[in-house]
């Protein structure tokens, strides 16, 4: 079983040389630990920062100069700021080529509700509408199952929708799945550890397993 | 040129009356109008519709207008980290209408770019959808939004000039630059002020067309809303 | 009867302190020379100008730096550009507080043509759709009668419109008039030296005049 | 960051397919891209749509892929000072849209920010508005208009850096930062190449996401179309 960590790691092989990726808050931001030497990405910070570069050193942090997190954060060498509706434009029209963000429930026809909990948490749904309606790669990075013990991968999700049918790929502390295009979690690997039969109870929504899944390589 | 520049805060925003919509510009803490903002609780200026990302936290931003139930209702995309807010909201006193971040910010630009509406998939099949009208194109569904349609805009830049350009710094920019130009009356507090002239042409972020009163800020107490850092 | 000079002169007079102005190619463009000192505007280059300066002088030129006509020429002290899309945006959004333009036939209805002879001239329209389809005051300056005599004040435009109920003054050699919002030329005053019976000769569309029509103050 | 760089203007636009549709920016000579212009000259591809401002003036600019007959359509708003382009027009070798100025750097602007169309009151009643829908809104008619769609877009800026960030200079920025946003890909000529980093982030025109492509340009000669002085 992967920790949060575990989970940032396996996603951080996802991406590509030469992808623009945007990080949601949480696990996602933690991939940007682990993408290798050698792999040169940019990531976008939707509210209006490309090149988003580390954590600022003890005492030269920015007020100015903040993530989509609200976090104090450095600008790299080829990074450029623009204004909030430029960030998402250029998120509308697909110029990010992975979004990576975190989910309460994803259903297994791809739909994902992240931002509400009815009667409980108002917070809005910030960007992550618009990320999820525009982009041409999501991954989702959760826990498998809630804290009650309850699978977040569902038939249908049961929390108010930040989008439909965009989910491509999940990875959670149990395994990496793609949704499939007509439904259903397809199970791509197994986390260090965890079997297929721990994998199926953990998950409510259709799993599609075809011959042997291999665990996964980190 | 045309000179835009007036004394202060309080007359900058001097005649915003009771019940108007007013865009604050800003993303949390960052860039936002700290001199109009003590200038409105100074004002006492209520039922204030509100368009602005976020709510400010509990003792600074908006947050402050909230405590003093000034705000009749909020537009933003993100509103965590207030307390006041989530009570006045879930009491009934306030209202707020929640909206994507992406919609938030061309909904500015529309009014901006005098557009009378944008298509955005935002939302599509979300309840931000309800009641909103839905068009097809190229096979993609979109939600039609309408351009915001505010008394007022509050912005913040770093510096400006007595032409009323514009010019932020960083990520301070955010949503400064489509609200400036999607205000009736358009207001900006800058840290510095200089005459018309000593800006490059070429790096002005807002061009004075879009700015009806100047001035020069102070006391920015710039708070950071999550100070992270690593060690050496 | 004034010659271009004097209806440049004559429009100048409409320019108000603090109004951002669009200028269009020909007369209009020769307004600038008589705004008076104490009157502040900022003269906007639909190319992406605000703030357009005199010509440069002689051995000045910036390649880089020319208006609308395309002629080179100089900012001032507050000027800023921007990008072509901003530029008609700022236009669309009514920002722009007064245009100046030509014509070649205006309709006393307010529509006016000027960017095309069917068969003969198929330069384009630029940007003078956008401008008086959005521009709040939009001033005519042109002749009031073509070479070959005829009126350029019509009942209807004869030539491919540019814009539909749009124009509300028009300023010519003979005279100063308005456009009724229920259709019709109202003479407002005479050129020095033009009677009233000449304008009335010299225009086509629905005329009215009332009461002493004054000559104009240059 | 992502390296943009390639060798020069041929190994530009090397992938040019005849039939394709390209955007030029510039407007009228200002701002052209002069580089990859001759280099799609010596490329003699052809048939190509051409989605630019102006088309040039008889030796000069987009006038040349005329004279090479390498144009089956232009669409501009303003094709004045071009015998040529007249020639190829009235004999019908030509194809060409006129849109409105506005209406062409909006519906590039609507394809780098993702909106399907546009709305703008532009060619209301006008022959420009034949065949298109409009709509009322507030009381005012608007024709819808669809965002560009674009196989190219070629761009020429002042500097630019190796991540593909530009900065324009003077009012020859005019089309070239909302074409550089609407090419499926986006090659950007530049008069100075300079490493990532050089450039302040704050003072970006394009930022590089939106540029797929980018060299340092030479011999620019910046023709001046209409020289217009004043004596001291």
């Amino acid at each position: 079983m992967l920790d949060k960590n575990g989970i940032a790691k396996r996603i951080a092989k996802e991406v590509k040389d030469g992808m623009y990726v945007n990080l949601g808050i949480g696990i996602p931001t933690l991939v940007a630990n682990y993408i290798p030497d050698g792999i040169n990405v940019v990531l976008q910070s939707e509210n209006g920062l490309l090149g988003m570069g580390p954590f600022p050193f003890e005492g030269e942090e920015d007020a100015d100069l903040i993530n989509a997190g609200k976090q104090t954060i450095t600008t790299l060498a080829g990074s450029s700021i623009f204004d909030s509706a430029l960030s998402f434009g250029m998120i509308r029209a697909q110029k990010v080529d992975l979004t990576i963000l975190g989910a309460m429930e994803v259903s297994e026809n791809g739909d994902i509700a992240n931002w509400k909990i009815p009667g409980k948490m108002v917070k809005g749904m910030g960007g992550a509408m618009d990320l999820v309606a525009s982009a041409q790669n999501i991954i989702v990075a959760m826990q498998h199952v809630n804290k009650a013990g309850e699978s977040k991968l569902l038939p249908n999700c049961t929390l108010p929708l930040t989008g439909v049918h965009c989910v491509k790929k999940i990875v959670t502390e149990l395994a990496v799945l793609v949704v499939l295009e007509n439904g259903g979690f397809q199970l791509l690997e197994r986390a260090p550890g965890v079997s297929v039969a721990e994998i199926q109870a953990a998950t409510a929504g259709k799993l599609l397993i075809e011959g042997d899944i291999p665990e996964m390589q980190l | 040129m045309i000179n835009k520049v007036v004394k202060d805060a309080d007359t900058a925003i001097k005649d915003i009356q009771n019940g108007q919509t007013i865009m604050l510009g800003g993303f949390g803490l960052c860039g936002i109008p700290e001199n109009c903002i003590q200038a409105l609780l100074r004002k006492k200026v209520s039922d204030l519709t509100c368009i602005s990302n976020n709510a400010g936290v509990d003792d600074f931003g908006i947050g402050l207008l909230l405590q003093q139930r000034q705000v009749k209702k909020m537009i933003s995309s993100y509103v965590g980290e207030n307390v006041e807010f989530e009570r006045q909201l879930l009491s009934g006193e306030l209202e707020v209408e929640l909206i994507p971040q992406g919609t938030l910010a061309t909904r500015c630009m529309a009014a901006g770019y005098g557009m009378p509406v944008i298509y955005t998939p935002a939302g599509v099949g979300t309840e931000v959808a309800i009641g909103k009208e839905t068009r097809v194109f190229k096979g993609k569904e979109y939600l039609m939004e309408y351009a915001f349609d505010a008394d007022f805009a509050i912005v913040k830049a770093w510096k400006g000039d007595t032409a009323g350009n514009l010019i932020y710094k960083s990520t301070a920019r955010n949503f400064n630059p489509v609200m400036a130009m999607a205000g009736k009356i358009t207001i900006a507090e800058v840290e510095i002020l200089v005459p018309a002239g000593e800006l490059d042409p070429d790096q002005i972020h807002t061009p004075g067309i879009y700015v009806h009163r100047i001035f020069q800020g102070n006391n920015y107490e710039k708070r950071i809303e999550q100070r992270t850092v690593r060690t050496k």
